[in-house]
């Protein structure tokens, strides 16, 4: 992937944290475009921060970040999401007083009028059967699986070239997840380039295109999915024993 | 022999799901268990329904063979259980002497008396000591508020000693201090084990930390014990290896 | 006993629908940016004082009214925001709450100064509907109609439009608003916006009925503070809810109980609510981090 | 001399300055002197609750009512006015411990709701209950005790009172209660780890504040002689609250200079005539937005920047 010609996104020796905490420490590595690339690690390995830095919501210390070959570094959210990046954070991230539609239309609040995002809420509730069933209920009534969905549907209302999801899966139902997954896998079918970071290594892998190993704020393996999942060194890095990297 | 702790068979539900899930383990006299696991698999949960913080929904915790399950973390603490927790939660306003004060007067006569009493409840020399087995003597006057990180997490569990504890549940005491304190770090919480005679509980990521600290580890996923014994045979668990990948 | 009846539920809830008002605007400030503001009250008078003094220009009400709201968006909106809300914020919400406190103290004794202690009349609607049994004043059927109708349209405002949703969602999950791009600073000053409309409203509906006094936003504000409580702080909904069963409540008991207790059923019902139902009627319990 | 003794002694300082002061001017000062020192006491009682401990009342002027009524109508049945003065004290402590129970279930802005309430609530028994408290028409001809009964006299009064209260409050925050009240403040969960019973120390938080609300209107009825209801609306709740912030909340000298303001401000501000209170009310949030620490923090700031600059 790093020979990919022209990535979707590429982390040039990004540096940064919050405060005096200093999380990421020159992490690099470059997103295929319409494929899922998945980042694990242990606690601590700075996933999330990784996400944070792409989206604006951190100050970094160094480094550059590469949307399309355009630097993008320190761009704000809206900027991004005009670029065609959406970010699914983790945990809930809904509105819990509006209703599904509702929810779904505020996805494209950056881009245009309510009436020009109708249409699209409307593609999405057709993608999302279990949605359309709930449009107008309260957000807050799904369940977490169901929310999760929600968030991802909310991210594709403004059709986003790449998604970042980070931990789609904690919290939910081994069915849930399952569901969840079979959606990012439908995403890339449809060309979008997803980034995501999970807990649950193996099963996200497995469904993954290529795989991203960090820890400490450091690019520590990169490879395709398989190869990282066979490699046993991975398990040996994730319980904290010292793994000799070539 | 009466283990210090016992939690036995320990459910904890939120809604649907089960974030402690039938936990049994025992600590003994002076151990230093060592509690790892995939985030997401119950550890805080547990600890806090060790702690009192919450309620079991299921199971008893016992304290030298008496139950005290659900006990409020106050009267907890009085009967010699301590604790430090994840995120820095020293008294930021008070000196670092203050903090270390506070964290043992409580114990100290009765609460009338302590209002009548010296001002420092008798606890400066002990704070003092304590200070300077966790080589803070250079800033026992500053506000815990203004000291660096790493100085606020060893004052944050230097607190945790100064009632003279029978057992300390550490959560996360590495997580965010630096490599070089680290070392020095563990020597004092060993030091505190051996000489105190306190038997630990620690939540801890850094598994170099837990391999090199506990004298025993326990493995928790999806709210149950899947492991327990010795740190290199628990991290070379396949069970265990297989939790911290996901299936 | 029926034309009593009825008559007392529709002054009440009159009344209620102006507590709604005032503390749908409450509840806005709140769950947009953590203002508590103790001065609540004291902004419906504000405006009432402006309709009067251009009143008393000779100059018909609508001037009036306009001025009103061309002065509450200036003062109670904007200068608010800016000049105590943005740098007390920094300080922690207590702290800004307690800075509202001697708003208060400033408004009221401002007013007192200027206007003097006197309780000035207001024009109202005379008259009423008469139906043997039950008579209906227009003042209440009004009061009810205009307050019923701004808080539909604030409603479909807040539900219906780009702008509105996008208020909801900076209030309900800032964090999350940004990241969809929304302007979440814009959105808050928006609601200071729309709070001293809200308030300019009020004071064309309950100026008839409590007469124009420096010091009425004392009773005011502590009947709003009551019905967002009553309601249910985290929810818009639940002002309205909230404002009416306090303003049913209130008249209920001033008409069949002692008056001179009056003031104590609003403050009953916010001790009650607060200790046993603090997420109110309509609120949703906030979800408790352990 | 440690920051502890200097606290005393400044509390000291400032009382004994106020018995010179009131040695020398005229009758008009001796009576905000003393008023003073009954805000003070008052202030001082709220600054426990809500500087050091953390939890907000609005209910303060309530406590201040009960004193006051408590003396004003006993002294009439011959009662001593130490006895009435304990009396009240008592009754506000009874009566605090009460208030403290809401805090056990809310904080913050509910917290202060509810005691905003109750103290509503407290207005209205003063205002409707005339059997006892007279009602609106209020209690009048208050005598001062023997020996006290010239406003220099009564000053002096008010004065001990004040300088016992300092010390009292200055033993009982140098306690392991004082410590045990920050620890209430500053984090509630981690300080019952340590053993704090967080229950008792609130409530006592509470109780004291309030008996001290107590002694400020056991003193205040004989020096102003005739009560009514309206001094113990929610407005001096309001005020007192704002002393405590003016002053320095949470700091043991941030009551005296806090209720000092509050006194002497609007007076020096005369030259406005009526627009003073507006002034004051602006003065204060202009105070409260640039130096959040109050008077004690400026104080402190300028004293640490003289000490750098030498």
């Amino acid at each position: 992937m790093a020979t990919d010609p022209s990535p979707i996104l590429v982390l040039d020796n990004v540096t940064g944290g919050y405060g005096r905490m200093t999380i990421l420490n020159g992490c690099s590595f470059a997103v295929a475009r319409a494929a899922i690339t998945t980042v694990i690690g242990p606690n601590g390995a700075g996933k999330s921060t990784c996400f944070k830095a792409v989206f604006g919501l951190l100050r970094l210390t160094g480094g550059r970040i590469l949307l399309d070959g355009t630097d993008v570094t320190g761009a704000a959210p809206r900027a991004l999401i005009a670029a065609g990046v959406c970010y699914v954070p983790q945990g809930r991230n809904i509105f819990p007083e509006l209703s599904v539609r509702d929810n779904l239309e505020l996805g494209g609040v950056a881009l245009g009028s309510a009436g020009a995002m109708r249409p699209k809420v409307e593609a999405a509730l057709d993608r999302f059967p279990i949605l359309r069933q709930r449009a107008s209920s309260q957000a807050s009534t799904l369940s977490g699986g169901q929310q999760k969905l929600l968030e991802i549907a909310r991210g594709l209302i403004a059709a986003p070239k790449l998604m970042l999801i980070d931990e789609p899966s904690i919290g939910l139902s081994p069915l849930m997840v399952k569901e969840v997954f079979a959606t990012l896998q439908g995403l890339r079918a449809s060309g979008v380039s997803i980034l995501m970071v999970e807990q649950n290594a193996r099963s996200a892998l497995e469904i993954s295109d290529f795989g991203i190993v960090l820890e400490t704020g450091r690019t520590r393996l990169t490879g395709t999915a398989r190869a990282i999942l066979d490699d046993p060194r991975v398990a040996r890095l994730f319980l904290g024993a010292d793994v000799e990297l070539d | 022999m009466t283990p210090v702790l016992e939690a036995r068979d320990l459910h904890r539900h939120f809604g649907g799901v089960r974030a402690v899930n039938g936990v049994s383990f025992q600590v003994g006299e002076g151990e230093i268990l060592g509690v790892i696991g995939p985030n997401g698999s119950g550890k805080s949960t547990l600890f806090n329904c060790l702690l009192g913080q919450l309620v079991p929904s299921a199971g008893t915790v016992l304290l030298d063979g008496q139950d005290v399950t659900g006990m409020a973390p106050a009267v907890l603490n009085r009967r010699g259980v301590s604790r430090t927790f994840q995120l820095l939660q020293v008294f930021p306003q008070l000196s670092a002497r203050e903090n270390l004060i506070l964290a043992g007067q409580e114990h100290v006569g009765s609460r009338l008396a302590r209002l009548f009493g010296r001002p420092d409840a008798g606890l400066t020399a002990a704070a003092n000591r304590m200070l300077e087995l966790f080589q803070l003597t250079h800033i026992a006057d500053l506000a815990a508020g203004g000291l660096s990180y790493g100085q606020q997490k060893l004052l944050d569990a230097a607190m945790a000693f100064m009632a003279g504890p029978r057992l300390v549940l550490l959560d996360e005491p590495a997580g965010g201090v630096n490599l070089t304190l680290l070392g020095s770090f563990r020597e004092r919480l060993r030091a505190m084990n051996t000489e105190a005679g306190a038997t630990f509980v620690v939540i801890e990521h850094n598994m170099d930390f837990v391999m090199s600290l506990c004298t025993r580890v326990i493995c928790i996923a999806e709210g149950k014990v899947i492991a327990d014994g010795a740190p290199e045979a628990v991290r070379n668990n396949a069970d265990v290896i297989e939790a911290y990948l996901g299936h | 006993m029926v034309g009593l009846l009825a008559q007392v539920l529709v002054s009440g809830l009159a009344i209620g629908a102006i507590y709604a008002l005032i503390a749908t605007g409450f509840s806005l400030l709140w769950q947009g940016s953590q203002t508590v503001n103790f001065a609540q009250g004291d902004f419906v008078v504000v405006p009432a004082f402006v309709m009067l003094g251009v009143r008393g220009l000779g100059l018909p009400l609508w001037v009036g009214v306009l001025a009103a709201l061309v002065v509450s968006a200036l003062v109670l909106g904007l200068l608010f925001k800016r000049v105590l809300v943005d740098p007390m914020l920094k300080h922690g919400s207590l702290q800004l709450a307690i800075a509202t406190m001697a708003l208060s103290i400033v408004i009221q004794n401002g007013l007192l100064d200027v206007a003097g202690g006197e309780a000035f009349p207001f024009p109202g609607i005379n008259g009423g509907i008469d139906w043997g049994q039950i008579f209906l004043d227009w003042q209440s059927l009004i009061v009810l109609a205009v307050a019923v109708a701004a808080v539909t349209a604030l409603n479909l405002f807040l539900g219906r439009t780009r702008t509105g949703r996008a208020i909801q969602a900076s209030a309900q999950n800032p964090q999350v608003a940004v990241l969809l791009g929304i302007d979440v600073a814009r959105m808050i000053l928006i609601t200071f916006l729309i709070n001293a409309a809200l308030v300019t409203l009020a004071a064309l509906l309950i100026s008839p009925i409590y007469l124009v006094k420096f010091n009425n936003g004392i009773g005011i504000g502590l009947s709003a503070f009551s019905a967002a409580i009553v309601g249910g702080f985290n929810q818009v909904r639940g002002a309205v809810v909230g404002g009416l069963v306090l303003g049913v409540t209130e008249t209920f008991a001033a008409t069949f109980g002692p008056d001179q207790w009056r003031d104590a059923v609003p403050m009953l019902l916010l001790i009650l609510f607060v200790l046993f139902r603090p997420e109110g009627i309509l609120g949703r319990r906030e979800e408790r981090r352990v | 001399m440690s920051r502890d003794h200097a606290n005393l002694a400044g509390a000291l300082g400032l009382v004994a300055a106020a018995a010179v002061l009131g040695l020398l001017t005229s009758p008009y000062i001796v009576y905000l002197l003393s008023l003073w020192a009954v805000y003070t006491v008052a202030a001082t009682g709220l600054n426990l609750t809500l500087g050091y401990a953390g939890q907000i009342s609005l209910a303060q002027a309530s406590f201040v009512g009960v004193g006051a009524y408590t003396t004003a109508i006993l002294l009439p049945h011959g009662w001593p006015f130490g006895a009435t003065l304990a009396l009240g004290a008592l009754l506000c402590f009874a009566l605090g411990v009460l208030l403290g129970f809401p805090a056990l279930r809310v904080q913050g802005h509910y917290l202060a709701f509810v005691t905003l309430a109750l103290a509503t609530i407290a207005f209205l028994v003063f205002r409707n209950e005339a059997w006892i408290t007279g009602g609106i028409y209020g209690i009048d001809h208050i005598r001062r005790p023997a020996g006290f009964t010239s406003g220099r006299g009564y000053l002096f009064l008010c004065l001990i009172v004040l300088a016992l209260v300092s010390f009292g409050a200055w033993w009982l925050l140098r306690s392991p209660w004082g410590r045990a009240f920050i620890a209430l403040r500053e984090n509630p969960v981690r300080a019952a780890s340590l053993g704090v019973v967080v229950r008792d120390y609130t409530l006592l938080a509470f109780a004291i504040g309030a008996a001290l609300g107590g002694v400020a209107g056991a003193l205040f009825a004989p020096l102003v002689q005739y009560i009514e209801p309206t001094p113990f609306a929610l407005t001096l709740s309001f005020s007192l609250l704002l002393m405590v912030v003016v002053g320095g909340s949470g700091s043991f000298l941030g009551p005296y200079l806090g209720a000092l303001v509050a006194v002497l401000l609007p007076e020096w501000l005369r030259f406005l005539k009526d627009y003073y209170l507006v002034t004051y009310g602006t003065a204060v949030i202009l105070l409260l937005i640039f130096f959040p620490d109050g008077l004690v923090g400026l104080a402190e700031r300028v004293l640490a920047r003289g000490r750098t600059v030498k």
